[in-house]
This record gives structure tokens, C-alpha cells and sequence, in this order.
């Protein structure tokens, strides 16, 4: 596993409290399945806590995240400039499994989206045909749409109706037709909600909070829908934040 | 001897820094960032007879330099560690320090029982004072008859020295370490956590599920510092000392407080190479201070002694 | 009514935020600063019946997001204090809540009867949880009966409201609570300082000429919000909350833990404005959060309740 | 009194450890005093208390320190750029008063030192005729001694003896020669020394740990030689730091 301070190479302000950030370090050429994520140092002693960030794209040794300002750490994260470090350990966690069908559907919402990019660049790349629907709260909190347009046909849902689709993302099911597969990750509800809506067989990415990221301290743990071998749960850390639709109880 | 060796009841250290109990799970995932052997010892995450599936999540909070957990002792079961998670780590030349915790006495002595036949389990610490878990253990922290008579029913059965793990969500402490070297503890540890809470205001409600949780981490080291200061005075027996230890600095001042080893819990989190890089500056920063063996400083605050630190 | 406005026995306040005792002196300082009319009540350093030196320094040091301090409860006793410190606060239209601190039962008495004979002292707070004075104040703060026994010895005497000051550092907060609400207690201030200590490695010594100080700041805080919703959910008097905060949000989430007022100790030193900027932006963070009076918020992390939060 | 955010103009290395801070603001020009500190909060919510430290200079609006890494809190003030800002409490506490007396002795140790600047210069100015004992560990600890000798004769001392007279400050005294009013700023035993030393009037400067800094914590205090109106103590922050001699028990 690897821990490294990746040069900060810019911040972008993408929407009022999102940005995108570019990193750059030896560690990111590991970084190579989408759906994993690294965990982030923000401050030198304070906070005690790592911050888990999706791997949104990389680029040879350049990695981009995309972030939404919450709390504390996200704001130190925030303050990186051009040129200063962040302790990075990643590439962690299972990742989205590449599928062999032929048309995949990625349904993201909030910052549950930067993952599905990548994915969305290398199923793209294999040559499996994709769709993707985005949900976002309002036409002003749109982000990284053009980025998809480049993999696929992409639907837009606003909660307010002031963009696209008025609604959820289930709500755009239908209107982007025909899929094999499917991949989601957002907020826990939409996963909930895009598990019910298919029949299809899917991956969900979860979020959940994290103490070491690693696998050693059962912050993370998700109920598995049938013990398997003994184990009743799995860790988001180490076994995800990638699972089976069906797998875990979301 | 080299200047970081400690010889603790049955645990022989080459160094006296081990990671803390729950903090490390068994030893694989940090295997992936360094050798284990570079550690004093290990403490594995506590084991009780039976399965336990612990709190539903959120499980950790974070504030202000510390954290809140309400893992809730979690645990595949004695049977399963002994046979599938302790044999791995045979292949390092570490001791083993192994957290036991239970509802009941018998809870406690049948896991003692089963932990201390491993073959590379070197002492066993008794968890009485988990504050994430309803039953049992927390009055067997928190009242100095029961911790004793716990203590010498384990050690009736354990083949290992016997750690007890205070509880500092206590009026007394010295008179639970009392209570429990008097009953025939080989040595102490401490502290656990101290139990705290907080709310998001978003929702109105705690941000744990379990709602109270363990605090751990530099906010509690000076609860940390004076207690193992009071009770080192009281006691004959090696304190383990821990609760925000991040650096070799922190070490020693454990050690003057009282401590004979140290654990790392919470700072691990911060940065997996957290145990090897405090191990590394330890050693420089006892050479600069021209002390020949760390076990000198053991109670410094309170020993007098002639030669004082340049 | 406005949306900060809270009543306390005793304690008309136009909002819920007072500086916490020990940590504004008796104002003078910090009306340097701004206008007193500002705050919703003032807590005063504690009265001593006789004049009291205090301990040897130094007496703070400071801690990860905490500071340790064992003033000693220096104070110029309650003669002096009615005479001449309390007047000047007179024009200012802004209760006083007088802490009182004593080694026998005696001398809360004395104190409680001197300072609730001001015209201008609203209610007194017993301070039975000082951890910086060897004598008395220690026994009054961990044992029920004898918090009880002083509560209702300082109530036949008190003209004014008596809040009772508990400690954390007890194993049962909650049986502190009760007893003194039994005895009559009007309210509670909760937390006073945890025990602790810091060593200065390049001297072995502990860095307070104490030794041990009382543990205050962001650090304590979750151990704090723990106990407010553990004791509320007991008790029926109000509490008024303390322990690291800093903001606003600090302040919401005491309420919902199940506080009905707030202090203010540390953050007053790291920021004098502190008091008027919390008070402020509570009145901002109330109106985002739709709220029409703060005390709505009271143990909302327990109640039930309808309208959730947006 | 004041609380303003100073913004850092600069920032220069005098010696390994110790460094001359150059700082910005309206606040500045009610930093009449010698003798007198500023209050510095060093960190955005952590570390908790603030860090007290001399005026060593002023000029206008701008505001020189002079400060030594210790520990957390000066390493954080060391990482103040120019351009950033500081949040400053000040002036706080009384100074030193200018002697009507002709000729005065200046003595400084270590950190003690800056704050001798500022008074010698308003002595300077005033037509006092300075002399100035300076005591250092070694050669390479050597800072300020040029702006000294603006202002009067320095004597220099080293406890090695890598520069000027081998000893302490109190070994300088004699060569010094006479005077008829003495400063003394720096560590407690040296301040204990130099009272003993002399026999003429003289102020003392005391660092004590502070709490609050503006007189209302009690943190700070030191007990008088003679309790005067029943007052048996005095506070560092807001009745000193500076002192007569013999006033309080250092
Ligand atoms: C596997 C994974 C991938 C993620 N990827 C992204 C991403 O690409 N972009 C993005 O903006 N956010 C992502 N998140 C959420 C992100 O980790 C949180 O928003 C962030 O940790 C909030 O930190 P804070 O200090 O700003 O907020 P605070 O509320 O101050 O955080 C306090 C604590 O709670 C934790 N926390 C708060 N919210 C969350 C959350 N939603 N999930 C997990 N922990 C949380 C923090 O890590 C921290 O320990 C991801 C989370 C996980 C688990
Ligand atoms: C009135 C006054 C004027 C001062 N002027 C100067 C000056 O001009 N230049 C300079 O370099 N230093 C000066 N000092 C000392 C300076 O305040 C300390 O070196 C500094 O606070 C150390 O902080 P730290 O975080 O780096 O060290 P740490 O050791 O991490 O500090 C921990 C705590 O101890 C306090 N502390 C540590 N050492 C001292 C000390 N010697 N005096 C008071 N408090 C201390 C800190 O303020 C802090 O609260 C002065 C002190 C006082 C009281
Ligand atoms: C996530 C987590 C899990 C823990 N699990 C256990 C446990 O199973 N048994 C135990 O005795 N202590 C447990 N502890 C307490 C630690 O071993 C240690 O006593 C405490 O965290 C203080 O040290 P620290 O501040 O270095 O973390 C746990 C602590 C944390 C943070
Ligand atoms: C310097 C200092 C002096 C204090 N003196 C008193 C006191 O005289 N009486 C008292 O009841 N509490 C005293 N306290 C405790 C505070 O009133 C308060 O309970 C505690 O500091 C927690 O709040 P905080 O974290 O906001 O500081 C003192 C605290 C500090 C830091
Ligand atoms: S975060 Fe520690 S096990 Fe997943
Ligand atoms: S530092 Fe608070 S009174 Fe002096």
C-alpha cells in the first residue's frame, strides 16, 4: 500500500462548494481501477482523522478529485495551493468490476458522481456502450456533465425541475432505455431506490465512515444480505466501498 | 540492552512501543505498509467467547484532536482468533498482548482460558472497562470488588501474566488499581476511553448510533498522563500507558508520568506508519537526552534522582 | 419574546451565553473590550469566605485544543468581593451568577449568605468541583450525600437561586445530579475541569507547580455533551452547559444535548470578543435553522419531536 | 484596547532559532511603550492560547518582533508569510518608564533582549546615555547587536566564551562601570542576578505562562516582596511585566 505526499497542481471551482483538484505523485500510476479511493491527511495534527476521496480520473502520475466543501477537513483541503503537498494513502478499496455486457448504465448523484468518470472513461475505452444519468439538487449545482458526454448519452435530474428531468434519478430510468448493468453510487436513499427500480444485475458504491480506511479498526462494517462462510458483515474500507447490488444492506 | 528494550511480566520488548488494542485489528493490514517486527509487541483487538457483531454504524465521530468510537467489541469469537487470526502472526518475533472482554465472569475466563493456551500469546489484558457495551464490563471498571474478583478468577486460569485495562470514567482510579494488584495483576494498562458524545445539529442526534462513544486521541493525554502519575505511586506493577500517544516526545512523557510501555491507538489512523516512525525517533531523541536504557525515566515526575536531564 | 431570550431561576437572560466563572475575572477586563450589556448573564471567579493566594506558578499550560490550569481559587475573598468588585458591575443591566467555593461546610454557608445579600447577584453556583485545591471542595463533588447535605445547608441560607457545579470526574454523574436535585437545587453548571496533567520532558517535571490542573477547552467538550444528555434526561432543574465552547454550533449542540443556558471559559482567552461574536452568530445560525426560541432546542437529541429539522 | 489582524510584511533569520518579524496595522501606532507585548493568536482554532511576546521595535505603523522557535506555537508563527496575517492583542501590560536619570544600564538575556531595543532607543532619543550588557549562550546566538549600537556602548557576553567576556551578563557589569538607573529583561535566574548585583534603582521585566493575557484569568501572577493595600500579588500581563526591582519576588 502506498503513502504519499502528492504535490497539489491546481484547484478548480466547478459549482459553489465543489471543486476539483489535481495531484500529482509516483503513487498515482497504481491508481488504476475506478471506484477506489484515497484517504487524505488535511492537517498536520488536527484533524486526527483521514478524509476519503474518490478517484474521480488519473492521468499517467496526475490524479483528479472532485470535492464538496462539508465540514472542517474538506475546507483544509480547500486551502492547498498550487505547489504544497497532501499525505495521500491509496489507492484503497475494491473498485467497480469492468462488465463484458454491452451497455452499461451509471447513475450517480452529488459527490457520489466523480467515481462513475472514471469508470465511465474505461468502460468507454473497452468499447461498452454507456449511459449515464446524473442527479443533482439545482440547475446551479451541476458539475462534470461535459466530462460525460465525452463516454456516453447523459441524463440530467434537478430536484427543483430548474434543469432536465424534475425528480430523482430513478425518475430518468426509463428515458435512458436499455442496459445490461448497472453501477450507482450517491447518497444511500438513491442507492436504496436505484436497487429497487432494477432487475438487472448492478454494483453500488457506499459511503460510510471511516476510521484507519485500511481494514483494521470495523469503523466501516455493512450487514451483508446472507452470511457468507461465517461473515456476517463486510468492511466498506477494504471489501468495498465497491459491492454487488443484493450484497450488503445499504 | 539496547536503549529501548523493556522486560515487562511476559512481555519481552525489544522496544517498549506496541499498538493498542482495537486500533490495529490482528496485524495484516499494517503488515501491508511495514514489518511487524520492528514493533514492541502487539495488542490484538479483544475477544470475546462468542460472536459479536457490535453497534450498527456510524461507528466513529471525529472532534476536536480525538475521536469518538462505539465499535462495541466486534469480534469473530475466541475460537475463530485462536484458530485463524493469531497463527498468522506467528511469523513475527513480537509478543502478543491479548484483549479479552465479556458480560460475565465466565465470559471472561473462558476467552482468558482459550487466548493464553496460543502458543504466541505472551499476556493477556482484560477489557473491564469497554464503554460501548451495555453489559458486564462496565461495572467490572468502574467498582474496585468486582475488578479484583475478576482478576483473580482469570488469573486461576490464564498460562500468561494478566493486564488489566482501567477504565479512566472513574471518581478513583488508584483504588481500582489497588483492587486489582491486590488480586494478583501482573500489570496495568491504561487508559481506556473516556466516554463522550456528539451531535450533529443538523439532525438533532448524536452522530453514533451507539449515541455515547469512546474518546481517544491527544484531547485525552493529559487525563492519560495524570492518571498513570497517581497510580504509578500506588502500584509495584508495570504500567502500559496510552491515550493520545503521537510521537517520541509523548513516549516519554508517558514514561516519566509512570509508564513502563506504551501503546499507540488513534494516531495509527492518522498515519499507518505511525508505531515504526515513533520507534525511530524514540531512539534518536533518547540518545540526544544521554539516557542509556528508556526504562530509567519511569516515574521521573515523581522519583527524585540525582542526575537531571541537560 | 426574541429568539435568544432564555429564563433561568434566577436568570433572566436576553440570551443564553454567559463568560463561565474563573475565566472573566469579576468583567472589568473585558468591558475594556466591549459593552457587558451584551452577554446574558456573568458568572464571577469563585468567592472564598476568607482571602485566598491561590497555588504557585506557573498555573496554566496548555494541551492539544485544551489548556490544564490550577489557579487555585485565588480570589481576594467575599468581604472584598461584595464590597468592591460586585458594585461596578451595577450598571450594567446583566445578572450575576456568584461562584462560591469553600474547604468545610461552613464556608459555602458563609459565602452563599455574604455575596446572595447583593443587590446585584441573581443566583449563586456552588462550586463543589474545583480540582485544584487539596481540601474539601474534592469530597463535596464525588460524594452524593455530601453535595445533598451542602445543597441544602446553602439553600436555608441563600436569598437567591442556588445552582450546584458538578465535576466530571466521577464515575456516576448522573447520582451527583440527582442527589443535589433532591436536596433543592434550583440548577446544575456542568462540566467543571477534568483532572490532568502535562510533564515538561526537558525537566522531568510536571510542567504546573501543582502538578495537576483541571482540563479545559474543545478537548473536553464531547465528554461534556455527554454528560448534559445523560444527567437531563434525570433531572427536571436546568442546566447550564460549559465545556470547549467556541461557536455558535457549539452552543446548539449543548442545547440539544439538553442544556438551557451555556458558559464560556477558554475561548474568552483565545478570542476576548468571543462571548458577543457566539452571541451574534447564534442569532444568525437560530434564524437559518427556522428555530423561534433557542430553548426549543433543549434536549432535542432526545426528545421526540414532529417538525424535524430542515 | 485593541484586537486587529496585522498583515506580515516580512520575516528574516537572525540566528538558527531566532527570527525578526515585521508586521502592519493601524493598532501599531498605540505601541508607544517599551516594555510592553503583543498578544498573538498563532493558530486558527488550535493551539488555545495565544503567545505573548515583546515589542522590539516600531516605526509608524509597522511593528517588529523578534522571536525565538520554542515550540508549536512560534514554529506556526514562523510559517506566517508575507502577505498573511496575524491576529494581534496589544499593546497589553505597563512598560518600562524612561528614567530622568542620566545614564542607564541595559541588561538582556536570550529572548529578554528585543525588548531593551525599543527602550533604548526612546532613552537614546531623549538624551539618556545607554549602556547596554547583552548575554548570550555562544557566537552563533548572537542577534541584534548592531541596532544596539545605534543607541550606546554594548558589552557582549557568551557562556562559552566564543565572543566577547566569558560568564554572565552580571560579569559584565563592572566594565560596564557606572550608572544610575538599570533594565534588566530575560531568563529568572539572570534577573535574580542582576538585582543582587546592584545596588541603584532599577525595573525588571517578567515572563511569566499567560492565560488571558489582559488581567483576568490569574494565571500570571507573582507575589510582592510587601504586600501593599492588602494586595499580596500583582499580575505579569496588566501590572507588569515590567517591575521595579524588589517590587516582586522573582
Ligand atoms: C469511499 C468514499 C469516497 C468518497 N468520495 C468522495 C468524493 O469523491 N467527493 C466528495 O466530495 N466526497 C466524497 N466522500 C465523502 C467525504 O469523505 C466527506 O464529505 C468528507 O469526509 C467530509 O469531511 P469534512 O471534514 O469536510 O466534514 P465533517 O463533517 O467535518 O467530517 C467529520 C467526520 O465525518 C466524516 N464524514 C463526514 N461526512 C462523511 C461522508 N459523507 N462519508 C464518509 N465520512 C464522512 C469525515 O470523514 C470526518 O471523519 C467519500 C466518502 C467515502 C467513504
Ligand atoms: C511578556 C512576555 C514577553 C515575551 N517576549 C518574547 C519575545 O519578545 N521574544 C520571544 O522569543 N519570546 C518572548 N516571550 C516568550 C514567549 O512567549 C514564549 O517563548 C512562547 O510563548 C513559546 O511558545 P511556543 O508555543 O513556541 O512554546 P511551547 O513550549 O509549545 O508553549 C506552550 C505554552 O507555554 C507558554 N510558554 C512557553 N514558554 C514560555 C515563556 N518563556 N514565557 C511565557 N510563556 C511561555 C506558551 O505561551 C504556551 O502557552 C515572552 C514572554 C512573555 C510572558
Ligand atoms: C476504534 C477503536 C477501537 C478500540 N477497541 C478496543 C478494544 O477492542 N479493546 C480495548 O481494550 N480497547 C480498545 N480501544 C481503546 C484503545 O486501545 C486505547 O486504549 C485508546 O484508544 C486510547 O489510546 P489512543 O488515544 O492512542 O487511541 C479502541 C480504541 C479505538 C479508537
Ligand atoms: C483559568 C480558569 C479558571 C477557572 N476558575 C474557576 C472558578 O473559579 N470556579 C469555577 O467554578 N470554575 C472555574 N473554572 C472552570 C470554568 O468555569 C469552566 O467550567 C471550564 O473551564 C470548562 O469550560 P471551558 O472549556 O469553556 O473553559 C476555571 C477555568 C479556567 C480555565
Ligand atoms: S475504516 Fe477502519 S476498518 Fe474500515
Ligand atoms: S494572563 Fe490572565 S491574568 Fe495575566
Amino acid at each position: 500500500m502506498n503513502k504519499e505526499n502528492l504535490t497539489v497542481l491546481s484547484q478548480e471551482k466547478l459549482t459553489s462548494k465543489i471543486f476539483k483538484m489535481k495531484l500529482q505523485g509516483d503513487s498515482v500510476k497504481t491508481m488504476l481501477t475506478p471506484g477506489q479511493f484515497v484517504h487524505l491527511k488535511v492537517g498536520e495534527r488536527h484533524p486526527v482523522l483521514r478524509r476519503p476521496i474518490s478517484i474521480c480520473s488519473v492521468k499517467a502520475d496526475i490524479l483528479t478529485i472532485v470535492y464538496r466543501i462539508e465540514g472542517q477537513g474538506t475546507k483544509l483541503l480547500n486551502q492547498k495551493a498550487a505547489g504544497d503537498t497532501v499525505d495521500t494513502l491509496g489507492p484503497l478499496g475494491k473498485g467497480f468490476p469492468l462488465t463484458q455486457e454491452s451497455t452499461a448504465l451509471l447513475v450517480g448523484g452529488g459527490v457520489g458522481i466523480p467515481p462513475l468518470l472514471y469508470l465511465a472513461e474505461q468502460l468507454y475505452r473497452q468499447g461498452t456502450k454507456v449511459k449515464v444519468i446524473l442527479g443533482y439538487r439545482k440547475k446551479e449545482e451541476i458539475f462534470l456533465v461535459e466530462e460525460f458526454q465525452k463516454y456516453g448519452e447523459v441524463f440530467i435530474t434537478t430536484e427543483d425541475g430548474s434543469y432536465g428531468r424534475k425528480g430523482f434519478v430513478t425518475d430518468a430510468i426509463a428515458e435512458a432505455g436499455a442496459y445490461d448493468v448497472f453501477y450507482t453510487c450517491g447518497p444511500k436513499p438513491m442507492l436504496r431506490a436505484v436497487e429497487t427500480a432494477s432487475t438487472k444485475k448492478g454494483y453500488i458504491s457506499l459511503e460510510e465512515r471511516m476510521g484507519c480506511g485500511v481494514g483494521a479498526c470495523l469503523a466501516c462494517v455493512c450487514d451483508k444480505q446472507k452470511p457468507f462462510e461465517g461473515k456476517a458483515y463486510v468492511k466498506a474500507c477494504r471489501d468495498g466501498p465497491v459491492f454487488e447490488a443484493g450484497e450488503v444492506i445499504v | 540492552m539496547s536503549r529501548l528494550q523493556v522486560e515487562l511480566p511476559g512481555l519481552n520488548m525489544k522496544n517498549p512501543v506496541m499498538p493498542a488494542s482495537g486500533c490495529f485489528g490482528f496485524g495484516q493490514e499494517y503488515a501491508e505498509f511495514y514489518d511487524l517486527n520492528k514493533l514492541g509487541a502487539v495488542a490484538v483487538k479483544a475477544a470475546t467467547p462468542e460472536i459479536r457483531a457490535g453497534n450498527p454504524t456510524p461507528r466513529v465521530a471525529e472532534t476536536e484532536s480525538g475521536m469518538l468510537n462505539a465499535i462495541g467489541l466486534q469480534n469473530p469469537g475466541v475460537d475463530h482468533i485462536v484458530k485463524n487470526e493469531l497463527p498468522w502472526l506467528e511469523k513475527f518475533h513480537v509478543p502478543i498482548l491479548a484483549n479479552i472482554a465479556g458480560k460475565t465472569e465466565e465470559d471472561y475466563i473462558e476467552a482468558a482460558r482459550k487466548i493464553s493456551a496460543s502458543s504466541n500469546v505472551h499476556a493477556v489484558e482484560l477489557n473491564v472497562s469497554c464503554p460501548n457495551v451495555k453489559e458486564g464490563g462496565l461495572q467490572f471498571g468502574s467498582d474496585p470488588g468486582m475488578a479484583a474478583g475478576l482478576t483473580k478468577a482469570v488469573k486461576k486460569v490464564s498460562e500468561v501474566p494478566v493486564y488489566v485495562k482501567l477504565s479512566p470514567n472513574v471518581t478513583n482510579i488508584t483504588e481500582m488499581a489497588e483492587a486489582v494488584e491486590a488480586a494478583g495483576a501482573d500489570g496495568l494498562s491504561m487508559i481506556n476511553t473516556l466516554v463522550g458524545m456528539k451531535i450533529d445539529i443538523r439532525t438533532g442526534k448524536p452522530i453514533l448510533a451507539n449515541k455515547t462513544g469512546g474518546l481517544s486521541g491527544p484531547a485525552v493525554k493529559p487525563v492519560a498522563v495524570r492518571m498513570i502519575y497517581e497510580v504509578s505511586q500506588k502500584v509495584s506493577i508495570p504500567i502500559i500507558g496510552m491515550g493520545g500517544i503521537y510521537t517520541a516526545e509523548d513516549v516519554i512523557e508517558f514514561f516519566m508520568a509512570g509508564a513502563s510501555a506504551v501503546a499507540v491507538g488513534t494516531a495509527n489512523f492518522s498515519d499507518p506508519f505511525a508505531c515504526p516512525q515513533i520507534i525511530d525517533d524514540l531512539d534518536e531523541l533518547l540518545k540526544e537526552m544521554n539516557v542509556s536504557n528508556i526504562s530509567e525515566l519511569t516515574g521521573r515526575s515523581w522519583k527524585s534522582w540525582e542526575k537531571s536531564l541537560s
